[in-house]
């Protein structure tokens, strides 16, 4: 079944947890792998109960070796098991690049289709806990330039749980990244084993005026901006991407093209960001539908500062949004 | 070790197979019949042929750039290696990985790598997944003595070491990476000394020599079948041909003696004069060996020649694994 | 002196040559370092000659490892020397991806600016030579979406030379693409040390009736695209932007406001490549000069096929170019 | 080596300056005043101490995540630190970096690290600068043996060793990264196992016995002074808090009881029951002593706590060196 709505809450974390207990009961050749995933059940706690449960080969306590950890996962995938390992953080991708970018991207093509990589790559991102510059990245853009990845980046717990179970059902290597800062966020989730097709955005919000597509922690502060703005009188589609490479591109242009106005809504550094590939998917499938330019709204040009007094400036939000959003939907009455 | 005449005639195929498909594809690179970057194996031969020997087809080998002659050892079907290093169709690959990423999956051999020590993670995983299932199956890790200084491989063998998986790590050091020589990358004599910080048994074998290659081999990968975790081989050897391409002599990085030198240890050579010695084949029978090899050969080139390019409309396919999301 | 146009040829990697020979003359803190720089001169030969006239010291053969190549780079420029490190190709940047996004670029600001980090990366990208996947990459989004890095691609000899020299004298790590198809390239340069300005682009054809934005190898196919649409009545101005990040977006705006119509041609892979940064920008600058929406030429998304026969269709090339720009004029006059 | 009582004095001053500095930044972490991560270096200090002691001002130093005791041992200003570590305008990074990049280059504490094994090259790079510039400064690499295990670390090893630089690597085994013990992380007794397969000297040393660490560091330092190359010295130890934070028992990973062996060894009680003993200091010179750099502390945190955020505007410069491109 699929996208169930019952009304047992769960937190985001819980949610994963969940959807990893449930999905390793389900198949044998799912396990789990990566520093302090064992014994511990991750630092975050993600991997709680696993190995009490399903003992020390599916709950795997690595070294710390980012690199030997996806290769143990790619090299465990073409042999036909469905590993998931674990980043800590995910500004250790960099540290993993190579594995994740030239190998596991890579493989299926240059083997010219002769295997398959039923790989997913569990991290975390986002700012927002003072834990500065080297543990508060958001590198998706990085991940979703690179042909043969795919790239998800759910909202709540209900999405966490549904697109994990997409994840590792998945044939292809999937960076599945949760965000730090929704961890403890309670939500409704299905307790039975479900899953959320990935590549599907979600309409979070229905509006007429204007299109917020944005992911990841940004939903919920684009939710607040949509409140905010609705008291303005202006009202706001929120547009949920959930699934980053492959984008649903289809919703949100079919979305612009009822709207007329769009800005698109991450945390990550605005430069090189998924907002200008989203906002040049726009302009060249509605360009005469946009009555303003496409909005952009993420971090500035700087590493993410650990003082909390620079960071909560530094982390988009609803207010930034809410101005964004009214910058853009004013613009149409500017003289062209 | 009792080496019977069968692994003798074994090895001396698997070793012949290397070099005259080498020497081939060589050609026909000069004759900028075969594009892009090939690194030949040629000279090294003895350890592709003396590791695959003592492996089942089960087994599974990860490569490195240097990785045709660990194919053909493990059995890869000429033809196919042939047409896929001219970039047809026909191909291992479909003429989408070429000589850095040839591979056979069938075979287990998880693909040859363009990335010095990346295919080390990539083998342990394989061998992880064999420990994981329960069986007894063994991955081989070969990898060169330049990629012994690669974080990468570093962090394979001590999470093989770690986790006590099945696997084999063989280093072919042939005393240069590119054209920069090894003493000037390490500040030891042996790469077999990097074995104990990794808590592995380290054995140093002549690398021109397949019989030594072989029963240093049948003895790492019995122990990793039997559950005892990783071990180390350096096998000393040396590549008659450059880094890259087949230009020979006239180096600065490295002397004509030295080649010469080496030449005079080759491991064909050698093992023919020990068959010949022992009885166990005549000139003859060698030269019908190598006859029928070349004849392998010659078909495979033919093949690859008559093979026709991939069609454009593959060239974005096999990117995804269809279903799901895709 | 800035910007010679003296009338000597070299070839684009002998005129890299020769910007090291005479830096490294000029100041005694800058060396270079990296897999068979030292004595052999580089397997390209961009360093060739320097460790027989400056010594092993300054010209350093390391083992195999891009880590501590930029490590070393990284920890010696701190140390107030100024470090050309090779990484031989630019797929291998994900390899050092943690050395060169989360150190290099982020110890100035982490220190609370506390150093400078005069630090260049040289390295080779781009297709074209049958290398396949992993020896043929453009990854430059992916660094110019890391703040701290400077971004520089050269296009031509002169290029080469002048912005090497500037790339070697700022006091920011600069990651120095060179183009592998373009080594051979013969070019006026002129012999003396002259550098070439960091981020300022230039315009390397002036046109009235498209803009056409690239870079690096595309900046020729480019000229030759506008050849052949210059026969057709389309008269295109090709900016070449030189310095990637940071970028002269200036020329590029002023140059669409006169155009009103713009292309930008890269290599690299057109999803999340630096097209979809350019084609916001100027969507955002110069959304009411805009005719038709910015088109973006890029690779498509697979990796880099090994075969000759796929190959020549993944690159972009004059003839991809030419299409592209006729149906950006030619949207002009579809119905609104 | 004779050790005189001016460095049992000194080896004294330096671990008591991290203890207290390190109990005070635990309690203000723990009453939320401290925003972010920390790893502090609580049960540790013998090594920072008892390798700066053997340093000059002018020897680097590369850090780790537990930073702190490395800066405090080579001189840092308390009060910076603290400022620091509260997010400050003040603070050695003015705010920017916090406990994970807390550096002070003019002391040539090259700065902690948030990645694991990241500092190692950067280290090994201020090495090279040295013979470069042909003078005799020593760079020293901190690293825990978790980071043993990464390629980064491996690689900077390597590299030190294949250009014999100035460098001394010190290794601080406290048996655990973050919550696995090491047992399961690599398969040798001891991490100096790993200094033979990079060529390099290795000593093992009680970690609680900063007399001990003065000794290996001052022979290893003296070592890469004179232009003999790198040294491994393994030193082993303990965190008495947990791996981030303070909370110090009743952990799965390990025992109360574990911890409480340790504390029994307490490398200040030991040196300062020494110094006793050896007529040294007497128990009040030493409770001085503890009350000067408690008053210091007391300073810093009242420094800290004063001091203002850094303003709004600040957030985007020091990305980039100005001039040039910029
Ligand atoms: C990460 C990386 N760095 C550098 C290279 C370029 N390169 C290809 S082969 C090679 C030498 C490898 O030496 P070794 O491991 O001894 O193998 P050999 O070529 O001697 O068989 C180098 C440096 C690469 N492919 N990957
Ligand atoms: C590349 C990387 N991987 C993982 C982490 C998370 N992490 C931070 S400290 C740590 C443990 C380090 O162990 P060790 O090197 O022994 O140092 P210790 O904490 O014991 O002092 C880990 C895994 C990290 N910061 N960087
Ligand atoms: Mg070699
Ligand atoms: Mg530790």
């Amino acid at each position: 079944m699929t996208d169930s709505t019952e009304p047992r809450e769960l937190t985001y974390l819980g949610a994963v947890n969940e959807a990893l207990h449930q999905i390793m009961a389900e198949d044998p050749d799912v396990f789990c792998a990566g520093e302090d995933v064992g014994a511990n059940g991750g630092v975050f706690g993600s991997f709680g109960g696993l190995q009490a449960k399903y003992g020390e080969l599916r709950s795997v306590d690595t070294p710390i070796s980012e690199q030997a950890i996806i290769g143990l996962g790619i090299g465990a995938a073409v042999s036909g098991l469905r590993p998931v390992v674990d980043l800590m953080f995910m500004d250790f991708i960099l540290v993993a690049m190579d594995q994740i970018a030239n190998q596991a991207a890579k493989l299926k093509y240059m083997f010219g289709g002769k295997t398959s990589l039923p790989l997913t790559i569990t991290t975390n991102g986002g700012a927002g806990l003072s834990a500065a510059a080297q543990h508060s990245q958001s590198l998706e853009a990085m991940l979703c330039h690179v042909p043969g990845l795919t790239v998800v980046m759910p909202s709540t717990p209900h999405d966490a749980k549904g697109l994990l179970v997409s994840s590792i059902r998945e044939d292809n290597p999937v960076i599945y990244v949760k965000h730090k800062r929704l961890f403890g966020d309670k939500g409704p989730c299905a307790e039975e084993l479900f899953s959320i097709p990935l590549g599907v955005a979600k309409i979070t919000r229905p509006g007429n005026d204007v299109t917020i597509v944005t992911y990841g922690r940004m939903v919920g502060e684009s939710m607040k901006a949509a409140k905010i703005l609705e008291s303005e009188g202006i009202d706001a589609e929120v547009i949920d991407l959930r699934t980053l490479q492959p984008m649903d591109v289809d919703t949100v242009i079919a979305s612009v093209k009822k709207t007329n106005h769009c800005v698109v809504v991450h945390e990550a550094v605005r430069f090189a960001g998924l907002g200008a590939e989203i906002s040049s998917q726009i302009q060249e499938a509605a360009f005469d539908y946009l009555d303003a330019p496409v909005g952009r709204i993420g971090a500035p040009f700087s590493p993410v500062p650990f003082s909390p007094a620079l960071e909560a400036h530094y982390v988009p939000d609803k207010k930034r949004i809410a101005e964004g959003v009214r910058a853009a939907v004013e613009r149409t009455s500017l003289p062209a | 070790m009792e080496i019977s005449n069968e692994v003798l005639k074994d090895l001396h195929v698997r070793m012949l197979r290397i070099r005259l498909f080498e020497e081939a594809a060589g050609k026909l690179f000069e004759n900028s019949e075969m594009p892009g970057f090939i690194h030949l194996y040629v000279g090294q031969e003895a350890v592709a042929a003396g590791v695959c020997a003592t492996l089942r087809e089960d087994d599974q080998i990860g490569s490195t750039h240097r990785g045709h002659g660990h194919l053909v050892a493990k059995g890869g079907d000429l033809s196919k290696m042939m047409a896929e290093l001219m970039g047809k169709a026909t191909g291992y690959c479909n003429g989408k990985g070429g000589s850095m990423h040839i591979c056979d999956l069938e075979l287990n051999m998880l693909g040859a790598n363009g990335i010095v020590g990346a295919g080390a993670p990539i083998a342990v995983g394989a061998a992880f997944a064999n420990k994981y299932r329960g069986n007894d199956t063994v991955a081989v890790v070969f990898f060169g003595d330049g990629a012994t200084n690669i974080g990468a491989f570093h962090e394979a063998a001590n999470m093989a070491a770690a986790l006590k998986l099945p696997a084999v790590f063989v280093c072919e050091n042939n005393e240069y990476g590119e054209y920069t020589p090894r003493h000037k990358t390490m500040a030891i004599d042996d790469v077999v000394d990097r074995a104990a910080g990794y808590g592995m048994p380290g054995v140093m074998v002549d690398g021109m020599d397949a019989v030594a290659v072989y029963e240093a081999s049948a003895q790492a990968v019995q122990r990793a079948r039997a559950g005892h975790g990783p071990s180390f081989i350096e096998a000393k050897t040396y590549r008659y041909y450059n880094h890259h391409g087949v230009q020979i002599m006239g180096f600065k990085y490295r002397t004509d003696e030295e080649l010469e030198q080496w030449k005079q240890r080759d491991a064909i050579d050698a093992l023919e004069a020990r068959m010949q010695a022992g009885g166990v084949s005549s000139r003859s029978e060698l030269d019908a060996v190598r006859a029928e090899i070349q004849a392998s050969v010659d078909e495979a080139v033919a093949f690859g020649k008559d093979s026709p390019y991939p069609e454009l409309d593959t060239m974005l396919t096999d990117v995804y694994t269809l279903g799901g999301a895709r």
